[in-house]
Protein backbone atom coordinates (compact mmCIF):
# COMPACT_ATOMS: atom_id res chain seq x y z
CA UNK A 1 0.00 0.00 0.00
CA UNK A 2 1.37 3.70 -0.61
CA UNK A 3 -0.33 6.94 0.19
CA UNK A 4 0.67 9.80 -0.54
CA UNK A 5 -0.55 13.22 0.79
CA UNK A 6 1.33 15.87 -1.14
CA UNK A 7 1.44 19.77 -2.52
CA UNK A 8 3.93 18.75 -5.59
CA UNK A 9 2.57 17.38 -9.23
CA UNK A 10 2.62 14.26 -9.71
CA UNK A 11 2.62 12.08 -13.03
CA UNK A 12 -0.40 9.71 -13.84
CA UNK A 13 1.56 7.56 -16.34
CA UNK A 14 4.51 7.14 -14.52
CA UNK A 15 3.16 6.64 -11.18
CA UNK A 16 0.62 3.76 -13.19
CA UNK A 17 3.88 2.06 -14.30
CA UNK A 18 5.74 2.00 -11.39
CA UNK A 19 3.24 0.39 -9.52
CA UNK A 20 3.04 -2.71 -11.21
CA UNK A 21 6.64 -2.94 -12.29
CA UNK A 22 8.38 -6.18 -12.35
CA UNK A 23 5.11 -8.05 -10.80
CA UNK A 24 4.11 -10.99 -12.25
CA UNK A 25 0.96 -12.27 -9.91
CA UNK A 26 -0.77 -9.35 -11.19
CA UNK A 27 -3.36 -9.82 -13.95
CA UNK A 28 -5.65 -6.37 -13.88
CA UNK A 29 -4.59 -2.69 -12.90
CA UNK A 30 -7.70 -0.11 -12.32
CA UNK A 31 -6.64 2.80 -12.15
CA UNK A 32 -8.42 6.66 -11.47
CA UNK A 33 -7.24 10.15 -12.12
CA UNK A 34 -9.11 13.55 -10.96
CA UNK A 35 -8.22 16.25 -13.23
CA UNK A 36 -8.93 19.77 -12.33
CA UNK A 37 -11.81 20.60 -14.99
CA UNK A 38 -12.94 23.94 -16.57
CA UNK A 39 -16.41 23.40 -16.71
CA UNK A 40 -16.98 26.77 -18.71
CA UNK A 41 -13.86 28.47 -19.66
CA UNK A 42 -13.66 30.46 -16.43
CA UNK A 43 -11.77 28.53 -14.33
CA UNK A 44 -8.60 30.11 -13.32
CA UNK A 45 -6.84 27.97 -10.76
CA UNK A 46 -8.48 25.06 -7.83
CA UNK A 47 -7.09 25.19 -4.69
CA UNK A 48 -7.32 22.23 -2.19
CA UNK A 49 -7.23 22.82 1.76
CA UNK A 50 -7.03 19.69 3.80
CA UNK A 51 -6.52 19.15 7.69
CA UNK A 52 -2.43 17.09 8.03
CA UNK A 53 -2.92 14.17 9.68
CA UNK A 54 -6.46 13.51 9.56
CA UNK A 55 -6.16 13.13 5.90
CA UNK A 56 -3.51 10.53 6.13
CA UNK A 57 -5.63 8.74 9.01
CA UNK A 58 -8.89 8.90 6.92
CA UNK A 59 -7.48 7.65 3.68
CA UNK A 60 -5.05 4.86 5.20
CA UNK A 61 -8.66 3.64 7.04
CA UNK A 62 -10.56 3.25 3.73
CA UNK A 63 -7.39 1.71 2.24
CA UNK A 64 -7.73 -1.31 4.92
CA UNK A 65 -11.65 -1.06 4.09
CA UNK A 66 -10.93 -2.24 0.60
CA UNK A 67 -8.41 -4.11 1.57
CA UNK A 68 -10.24 -6.49 3.41
CA UNK A 69 -13.39 -6.28 1.13
CA UNK A 70 -11.72 -7.40 -2.21
CA UNK A 71 -7.99 -9.47 -3.38
CA UNK A 72 -5.56 -6.76 -3.90
CA UNK A 73 -2.15 -7.19 -4.86
CA UNK A 74 -1.60 -3.36 -4.00
CA UNK A 75 -3.31 0.22 -3.55
CA UNK A 76 -1.65 2.81 -4.25
CA UNK A 77 -3.21 6.59 -3.30
CA UNK A 78 -1.91 10.24 -4.67
CA UNK A 79 -3.92 13.74 -3.48
CA UNK A 80 -2.52 17.10 -4.13
CA UNK A 81 -3.35 20.06 -1.86
CA UNK A 82 -2.58 23.51 -2.32
CA UNK A 83 -2.53 25.91 -6.13
CA UNK A 84 -3.27 23.46 -9.23
CA UNK A 85 -3.63 24.68 -12.48
CA UNK A 86 -6.57 23.71 -15.18
CA UNK A 87 -5.87 20.10 -16.38
CA UNK A 88 -3.55 19.37 -13.76
CA UNK A 89 -3.78 15.48 -12.01
CA UNK A 90 -5.45 16.50 -8.45
CA UNK A 91 -5.28 12.75 -7.34
CA UNK A 92 -5.33 9.05 -7.86
CA UNK A 93 -6.16 5.70 -7.26
CA UNK A 94 -4.81 2.68 -8.35
CA UNK A 95 -5.76 -0.97 -7.48
CA UNK A 96 -3.75 -4.39 -8.59
CA UNK A 97 -5.26 -7.73 -8.39
CA UNK A 98 -5.62 -11.64 -10.44
CA UNK A 99 -8.47 -10.13 -11.65
CA UNK A 100 -10.64 -7.46 -12.74
CA UNK A 101 -13.87 -7.40 -11.04
CA UNK A 102 -11.75 -6.58 -7.44
CA UNK A 103 -9.74 -3.70 -9.07
CA UNK A 104 -12.92 -2.13 -10.68
CA UNK A 105 -15.03 -2.71 -7.04
CA UNK A 106 -11.84 -1.48 -5.35
CA UNK A 107 -10.76 1.31 -7.28
CA UNK A 108 -14.69 2.82 -8.12
CA UNK A 109 -15.11 1.81 -3.56
CA UNK A 110 -11.88 4.13 -2.75
CA UNK A 111 -13.21 7.02 -4.62
CA UNK A 112 -16.51 6.96 -3.30
CA UNK A 113 -15.13 7.41 0.37
CA UNK A 114 -12.27 9.61 -1.02
CA UNK A 115 -14.54 12.11 -2.47
CA UNK A 116 -16.96 12.14 1.03
CA UNK A 117 -14.91 10.71 3.99
CA UNK A 118 -11.21 12.29 3.67
CA UNK A 119 -10.65 15.92 5.14
CA UNK A 120 -10.04 18.23 1.75
CA UNK A 121 -12.13 20.96 0.67
CA UNK A 122 -12.10 22.24 -3.17
CA UNK A 123 -12.02 26.38 -3.76
CA UNK A 124 -12.32 27.70 -7.06
CA UNK A 125 -11.13 31.18 -8.48
CA UNK A 126 -12.69 32.34 -11.86
CA UNK A 127 -12.87 35.86 -12.76
CA UNK A 128 -16.23 36.18 -10.68
CA UNK A 129 -13.75 36.03 -7.49
CA UNK A 130 -13.04 32.64 -5.66
CA UNK A 131 -16.36 29.97 -4.20
CA UNK A 132 -15.88 26.70 -2.46
CA UNK A 133 -17.15 23.64 -3.76
CA UNK A 134 -20.77 22.54 -3.14
CA UNK A 135 -20.80 18.60 -2.29
CA UNK A 136 -22.91 16.62 -4.36
CA UNK A 137 -26.19 15.04 -3.36
CA UNK A 138 -25.24 11.75 -5.45
CA UNK A 139 -21.41 11.28 -3.81
CA UNK A 140 -23.45 11.06 -0.46
CA UNK A 141 -25.70 8.76 -2.14
CA UNK A 142 -23.18 6.62 -3.99
CA UNK A 143 -21.47 5.36 -0.68
CA UNK A 144 -25.01 3.81 0.24
CA UNK A 145 -23.78 1.26 -2.88
CA UNK A 146 -21.44 -0.36 -0.86
CA UNK B 1 -8.83 22.13 24.45
CA UNK B 2 -7.07 22.62 20.48
CA UNK B 3 -10.51 23.80 18.64
CA UNK B 4 -9.40 23.68 14.28
CA UNK B 5 -11.67 25.36 11.45
CA UNK B 6 -11.20 24.36 8.21
CA UNK B 7 -12.54 25.82 4.80
CA UNK B 8 -15.34 28.42 4.36
CA UNK B 9 -15.63 27.57 8.40
CA UNK B 10 -11.81 28.59 8.98
CA UNK B 11 -12.72 32.05 6.51
CA UNK B 12 -16.01 33.33 8.53
CA UNK B 13 -14.26 32.51 11.75
CA UNK B 14 -10.76 34.09 10.45
CA UNK B 15 -8.42 32.11 12.13
CA UNK B 16 -7.24 28.22 11.38
CA UNK B 17 -7.00 27.15 15.08
CA UNK B 18 -7.12 28.78 18.43
CA UNK B 19 -6.41 26.73 21.73
CA UNK B 20 -10.30 26.98 23.66
CA UNK B 21 -10.93 26.42 27.58
CA UNK B 22 -14.38 25.16 27.90
CA UNK B 23 -16.18 22.82 30.41
CA UNK B 24 -18.51 22.22 27.36
CA UNK B 25 -19.53 18.57 28.09
CA UNK B 26 -20.33 17.75 24.27
CA UNK B 27 -19.44 19.40 20.80
CA UNK B 28 -22.91 20.55 20.55
CA UNK B 29 -22.40 22.58 24.01
CA UNK B 30 -19.19 23.78 22.64
CA UNK B 31 -20.49 25.37 19.65
CA UNK B 32 -22.97 27.24 21.64
CA UNK B 33 -20.11 28.54 23.84
CA UNK B 34 -18.86 29.69 20.64
CA UNK B 35 -21.74 31.07 19.17
CA UNK B 36 -22.47 33.55 22.07
CA UNK B 37 -18.51 34.49 22.18
CA UNK B 38 -19.04 36.68 18.65
CA UNK B 39 -20.98 37.28 15.37
CA UNK B 40 -18.11 35.43 13.29
CA UNK B 41 -18.72 32.32 15.46
CA UNK B 42 -22.44 33.00 15.16
CA UNK B 43 -22.12 32.87 10.90
CA UNK B 44 -20.00 30.19 11.13
CA UNK B 45 -22.25 28.02 13.21
CA UNK B 46 -25.63 29.15 11.72
CA UNK B 47 -26.30 25.97 10.37
CA UNK B 48 -24.71 22.85 12.06
CA UNK B 49 -26.54 20.59 9.67
CA UNK B 50 -24.01 21.74 6.34
CA UNK B 51 -21.00 21.01 9.48
CA UNK B 52 -19.03 18.26 9.42
CA UNK B 53 -16.82 17.51 12.92
CA UNK B 54 -13.90 15.35 14.46
CA UNK B 55 -12.56 14.90 17.29
CA UNK B 56 -9.28 13.77 17.75
CA UNK B 57 -9.21 13.76 13.85
CA UNK B 58 -12.01 10.86 13.74
CA UNK B 59 -15.55 12.16 12.22
CA UNK B 60 -17.77 12.22 14.91
CA UNK B 61 -21.24 13.74 15.55
CA UNK B 62 -22.54 17.09 17.82
CA UNK B 63 -24.27 14.69 20.57
CA UNK B 64 -20.42 13.30 21.04
CA UNK B 65 -19.13 13.57 24.28
CA UNK B 66 -15.95 16.13 24.89
CA UNK B 67 -14.20 14.32 27.66
CA UNK B 68 -10.98 13.34 26.99
CA UNK B 69 -10.90 14.87 23.84
CA UNK B 70 -7.67 17.37 22.80
CA UNK B 71 -8.62 18.09 18.83
CA UNK B 72 -11.74 19.59 17.71
CA UNK B 73 -12.43 20.22 13.96
CA UNK B 74 -15.45 22.00 12.28
CA UNK B 75 -15.53 21.92 8.41
CA UNK B 76 -18.09 21.90 5.63
CA UNK B 77 -18.75 18.58 4.16
CA UNK B 78 -15.29 17.16 2.48
CA UNK B 79 -15.13 17.71 -1.24
CA UNK B 80 -11.99 15.50 -2.14
CA UNK B 81 -11.40 12.98 -5.10
CA UNK C 1 -12.04 7.24 -30.09
CA UNK C 2 -8.75 5.68 -30.90
CA UNK C 3 -8.64 1.75 -31.03
CA UNK C 4 -5.61 0.19 -31.81
CA UNK C 5 -4.60 -3.71 -32.32
CA UNK C 6 -1.14 -4.44 -32.70
CA UNK C 7 1.82 -7.12 -32.19
CA UNK C 8 4.08 -4.16 -30.48
CA UNK C 9 4.58 -3.66 -27.19
CA UNK C 10 2.95 -0.74 -25.70
CA UNK C 11 3.84 1.64 -22.50
CA UNK C 12 0.89 1.95 -20.58
CA UNK C 13 1.46 5.33 -18.43
CA UNK C 14 2.62 6.85 -21.60
CA UNK C 15 -0.58 6.21 -23.62
CA UNK C 16 -2.44 7.18 -20.47
CA UNK C 17 -0.87 10.63 -20.10
CA UNK C 18 -1.02 10.85 -23.99
CA UNK C 19 -5.03 10.28 -23.59
CA UNK C 20 -5.75 13.30 -21.57
CA UNK C 21 -2.84 15.61 -22.53
CA UNK C 22 -4.12 19.16 -23.43
CA UNK C 23 -7.92 18.46 -22.45
CA UNK C 24 -9.56 20.96 -19.69
CA UNK C 25 -12.83 19.71 -20.21
CA UNK C 26 -12.23 16.19 -18.39
CA UNK C 27 -12.30 15.88 -14.28
CA UNK C 28 -12.70 11.65 -14.67
CA UNK C 29 -9.96 9.35 -16.03
CA UNK C 30 -10.47 5.71 -15.72
CA UNK C 31 -7.79 2.86 -17.28
CA UNK C 32 -7.70 -0.80 -16.92
CA UNK C 33 -4.72 -2.65 -18.00
CA UNK C 34 -4.78 -6.72 -18.94
CA UNK C 35 -1.45 -8.11 -17.75
CA UNK C 36 -0.10 -11.32 -18.68
CA UNK C 37 -0.08 -13.31 -15.16
CA UNK C 38 2.09 -16.04 -13.82
CA UNK C 39 -0.63 -17.71 -11.83
CA UNK C 40 1.63 -20.33 -10.47
CA UNK C 41 5.08 -19.30 -11.42
CA UNK C 42 4.98 -21.62 -14.51
CA UNK C 43 4.41 -19.71 -17.46
CA UNK C 44 6.60 -19.65 -20.24
CA UNK C 45 4.52 -17.13 -22.59
CA UNK C 46 1.52 -16.16 -23.65
CA UNK C 47 0.18 -16.06 -27.29
CA UNK C 48 -2.95 -14.31 -28.79
CA UNK C 49 -4.50 -14.49 -31.73
CA UNK C 50 -7.00 -13.23 -33.21
CA UNK C 51 -9.32 -12.70 -36.65
CA UNK C 52 -7.99 -9.68 -38.48
CA UNK C 53 -10.93 -7.36 -39.51
CA UNK C 54 -13.60 -8.95 -37.70
CA UNK C 55 -11.56 -7.22 -34.46
CA UNK C 56 -11.10 -4.02 -35.58
CA UNK C 57 -15.55 -4.58 -35.97
CA UNK C 58 -16.01 -5.67 -33.24
CA UNK C 59 -14.38 -3.21 -30.86
CA UNK C 60 -15.33 -0.59 -33.09
CA UNK C 61 -19.24 -1.72 -32.37
CA UNK C 62 -18.69 -2.09 -28.62
CA UNK C 63 -16.83 1.78 -28.53
CA UNK C 64 -20.02 2.86 -29.87
CA UNK C 65 -22.33 1.17 -27.38
CA UNK C 66 -20.68 2.64 -24.49
CA UNK C 67 -20.37 6.19 -26.17
CA UNK C 68 -24.03 6.29 -26.87
CA UNK C 69 -24.42 4.76 -23.17
CA UNK C 70 -22.16 7.28 -21.13
CA UNK C 71 -21.48 10.82 -21.67
CA UNK C 72 -17.65 10.56 -22.37
CA UNK C 73 -15.11 12.69 -23.77
CA UNK C 74 -12.94 10.18 -25.01
CA UNK C 75 -12.10 6.16 -25.66
CA UNK C 76 -8.87 4.41 -26.07
CA UNK C 77 -8.65 0.74 -26.73
CA UNK C 78 -5.06 -1.03 -27.71
CA UNK C 79 -5.17 -5.27 -27.91
CA UNK C 80 -2.09 -6.96 -28.29
CA UNK C 81 -1.72 -10.01 -30.12
CA UNK C 82 1.19 -12.26 -31.08
CA UNK C 83 3.63 -13.57 -27.99
CA UNK C 84 3.88 -11.95 -25.17
CA UNK C 85 6.31 -12.21 -21.92
CA UNK C 86 5.06 -12.66 -18.24
CA UNK C 87 4.19 -9.42 -16.78
CA UNK C 88 3.47 -7.79 -19.91
CA UNK C 89 0.68 -5.10 -21.02
CA UNK C 90 -1.90 -7.27 -23.04
CA UNK C 91 -4.07 -5.06 -23.54
CA UNK C 92 -5.55 -1.73 -21.23
CA UNK C 93 -8.65 0.59 -22.07
CA UNK C 94 -9.44 4.33 -20.75
CA UNK C 95 -12.33 6.55 -21.05
CA UNK C 96 -12.41 10.32 -19.84
CA UNK C 97 -15.36 12.00 -18.94
CA UNK C 98 -16.28 14.93 -16.54
CA UNK C 99 -18.00 13.15 -14.09
CA UNK C 100 -16.34 10.10 -12.64
CA UNK C 101 -19.05 7.57 -12.09
CA UNK C 102 -19.94 7.57 -16.68
CA UNK C 103 -15.71 7.19 -17.11
CA UNK C 104 -16.36 4.05 -14.46
CA UNK C 105 -19.07 2.03 -15.61
CA UNK C 106 -17.55 2.61 -19.58
CA UNK C 107 -14.51 0.86 -19.04
CA UNK C 108 -16.02 -1.81 -16.86
CA UNK C 109 -18.57 -2.53 -19.86
CA UNK C 110 -15.70 -2.06 -22.45
CA UNK C 111 -13.70 -5.42 -20.44
CA UNK C 112 -16.79 -7.33 -19.85
CA UNK C 113 -17.71 -7.08 -24.24
CA UNK C 114 -14.22 -7.21 -24.73
CA UNK C 115 -13.27 -10.09 -23.01
CA UNK C 116 -15.81 -12.27 -24.28
CA UNK C 117 -17.05 -10.59 -27.85
CA UNK C 118 -14.02 -9.61 -29.75
CA UNK C 119 -12.41 -12.50 -31.02
CA UNK C 120 -9.28 -12.59 -29.57
CA UNK C 121 -8.13 -16.11 -27.77
CA UNK C 122 -5.38 -16.56 -25.57
CA UNK C 123 -2.87 -19.61 -25.57
CA UNK C 124 -0.57 -20.40 -22.53
CA UNK C 125 2.84 -21.89 -22.97
CA UNK C 126 4.09 -23.83 -19.52
CA UNK C 127 6.38 -26.43 -18.78
CA UNK C 128 3.53 -28.62 -19.55
CA UNK C 129 3.10 -27.99 -23.16
CA UNK C 130 0.74 -25.33 -24.41
CA UNK C 131 -3.07 -25.13 -23.53
CA UNK C 132 -5.92 -22.79 -24.94
CA UNK C 133 -7.35 -20.44 -22.16
CA UNK C 134 -11.07 -21.81 -21.29
CA UNK C 135 -13.59 -18.50 -20.99
CA UNK C 136 -14.95 -18.30 -17.59
CA UNK C 137 -18.65 -18.74 -16.92
CA UNK C 138 -18.35 -15.72 -14.78
CA UNK C 139 -17.20 -13.91 -17.87
CA UNK C 140 -20.32 -14.64 -19.88
CA UNK C 141 -22.50 -13.85 -16.58
CA UNK C 142 -20.85 -10.27 -16.74
CA UNK C 143 -22.66 -9.26 -19.58
CA UNK C 144 -25.62 -9.64 -17.94
CA UNK C 145 -25.29 -7.10 -16.04
CA UNK C 146 -25.61 -4.52 -18.55
CA UNK D 1 -16.78 -19.32 -49.52
CA UNK D 2 -13.78 -18.44 -47.60
CA UNK D 3 -14.42 -20.35 -44.27
CA UNK D 4 -11.88 -20.02 -41.65
CA UNK D 5 -11.12 -21.44 -38.29
CA UNK D 6 -9.14 -20.36 -35.18
CA UNK D 7 -7.44 -21.19 -31.82
CA UNK D 8 -8.38 -24.76 -31.15
CA UNK D 9 -10.64 -25.39 -34.38
CA UNK D 10 -7.78 -24.25 -36.65
CA UNK D 11 -5.20 -26.35 -34.63
CA UNK D 12 -7.73 -29.58 -35.02
CA UNK D 13 -8.78 -28.69 -38.44
CA UNK D 14 -4.82 -28.24 -39.41
CA UNK D 15 -4.94 -25.24 -41.67
CA UNK D 16 -6.35 -21.82 -41.24
CA UNK D 17 -8.70 -21.42 -43.98
CA UNK D 18 -9.86 -22.33 -46.78
CA UNK D 19 -12.03 -22.25 -50.17
CA UNK D 20 -15.28 -24.52 -50.12
CA UNK D 21 -17.64 -25.29 -52.73
CA UNK D 22 -20.94 -26.08 -50.56
CA UNK D 23 -24.49 -26.50 -51.60
CA UNK D 24 -25.32 -25.70 -47.92
CA UNK D 25 -28.25 -23.74 -47.01
CA UNK D 26 -26.97 -22.88 -43.16
CA UNK D 27 -24.45 -23.27 -41.11
CA UNK D 28 -25.61 -26.14 -39.44
CA UNK D 29 -25.60 -27.96 -43.21
CA UNK D 30 -21.68 -26.81 -44.13
CA UNK D 31 -20.93 -28.16 -40.42
CA UNK D 32 -22.68 -31.73 -41.20
CA UNK D 33 -21.35 -31.83 -44.46
CA UNK D 34 -17.02 -30.46 -43.27
CA UNK D 35 -17.94 -33.28 -40.56
CA UNK D 36 -18.38 -35.98 -42.99
CA UNK D 37 -15.47 -35.09 -44.84
CA UNK D 38 -12.13 -36.07 -42.59
CA UNK D 39 -12.17 -37.08 -39.17
CA UNK D 40 -9.89 -34.38 -38.34
CA UNK D 41 -12.80 -31.87 -39.08
CA UNK D 42 -15.33 -34.39 -36.92
CA UNK D 43 -12.99 -34.03 -34.17
CA UNK D 44 -13.14 -30.14 -34.54
CA UNK D 45 -17.24 -29.90 -35.04
CA UNK D 46 -17.72 -33.01 -32.43
CA UNK D 47 -19.56 -29.90 -30.01
CA UNK D 48 -21.08 -27.19 -31.58
CA UNK D 49 -22.28 -25.74 -28.11
CA UNK D 50 -18.52 -25.38 -27.80
CA UNK D 51 -18.12 -23.00 -30.68
CA UNK D 52 -18.96 -20.02 -32.31
CA UNK D 53 -19.56 -18.61 -35.81
CA UNK D 54 -19.49 -15.63 -37.64
CA UNK D 55 -20.89 -14.31 -41.04
CA UNK D 56 -18.81 -11.63 -42.92
CA UNK D 57 -17.71 -11.17 -39.54
CA UNK D 58 -20.26 -10.90 -37.30
CA UNK D 59 -21.31 -13.29 -34.43
CA UNK D 60 -24.05 -15.63 -35.61
CA UNK D 61 -25.23 -18.46 -35.00
CA UNK D 62 -25.68 -22.14 -36.24
CA UNK D 63 -29.37 -21.65 -37.61
CA UNK D 64 -28.20 -18.85 -39.67
CA UNK D 65 -28.96 -18.90 -43.73
CA UNK D 66 -25.54 -18.66 -45.48
CA UNK D 67 -27.50 -17.19 -48.35
CA UNK D 68 -24.70 -14.41 -49.61
CA UNK D 69 -22.32 -14.57 -47.09
CA UNK D 70 -18.54 -14.96 -48.43
CA UNK D 71 -17.18 -15.73 -45.25
CA UNK D 72 -17.86 -18.05 -42.51
CA UNK D 73 -15.67 -18.13 -39.18
CA UNK D 74 -15.67 -21.26 -36.66
CA UNK D 75 -13.67 -20.61 -33.12
CA UNK D 76 -14.04 -21.04 -29.63
CA UNK D 77 -15.69 -18.64 -26.79
CA UNK D 78 -13.47 -15.60 -27.20
CA UNK D 79 -10.89 -15.15 -24.25
CA UNK D 80 -9.69 -11.68 -25.09
CA UNK D 81 -9.10 -8.80 -22.57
Amino acid sequence: MTVRVQAAAFDTGAELNAFVKDRTDVGAVVSFTGVVRDTDGTLHQMEIEHYPGMTERAIAEIVTQVQSRWALADVLVIHRHGILAVGAPIMMVATASAHRADAFAAADYLMDYLKSRAPFWKKETTADGTAWVAPKDEDEAALKRW
Amino acid sequence: MNVMYFAWVRERIGLPQEEVQTEAVTVADLVAELTAREDRYAAAFADTSALRVALDQELSDFDAPLAGVREVAFFPPMTGG
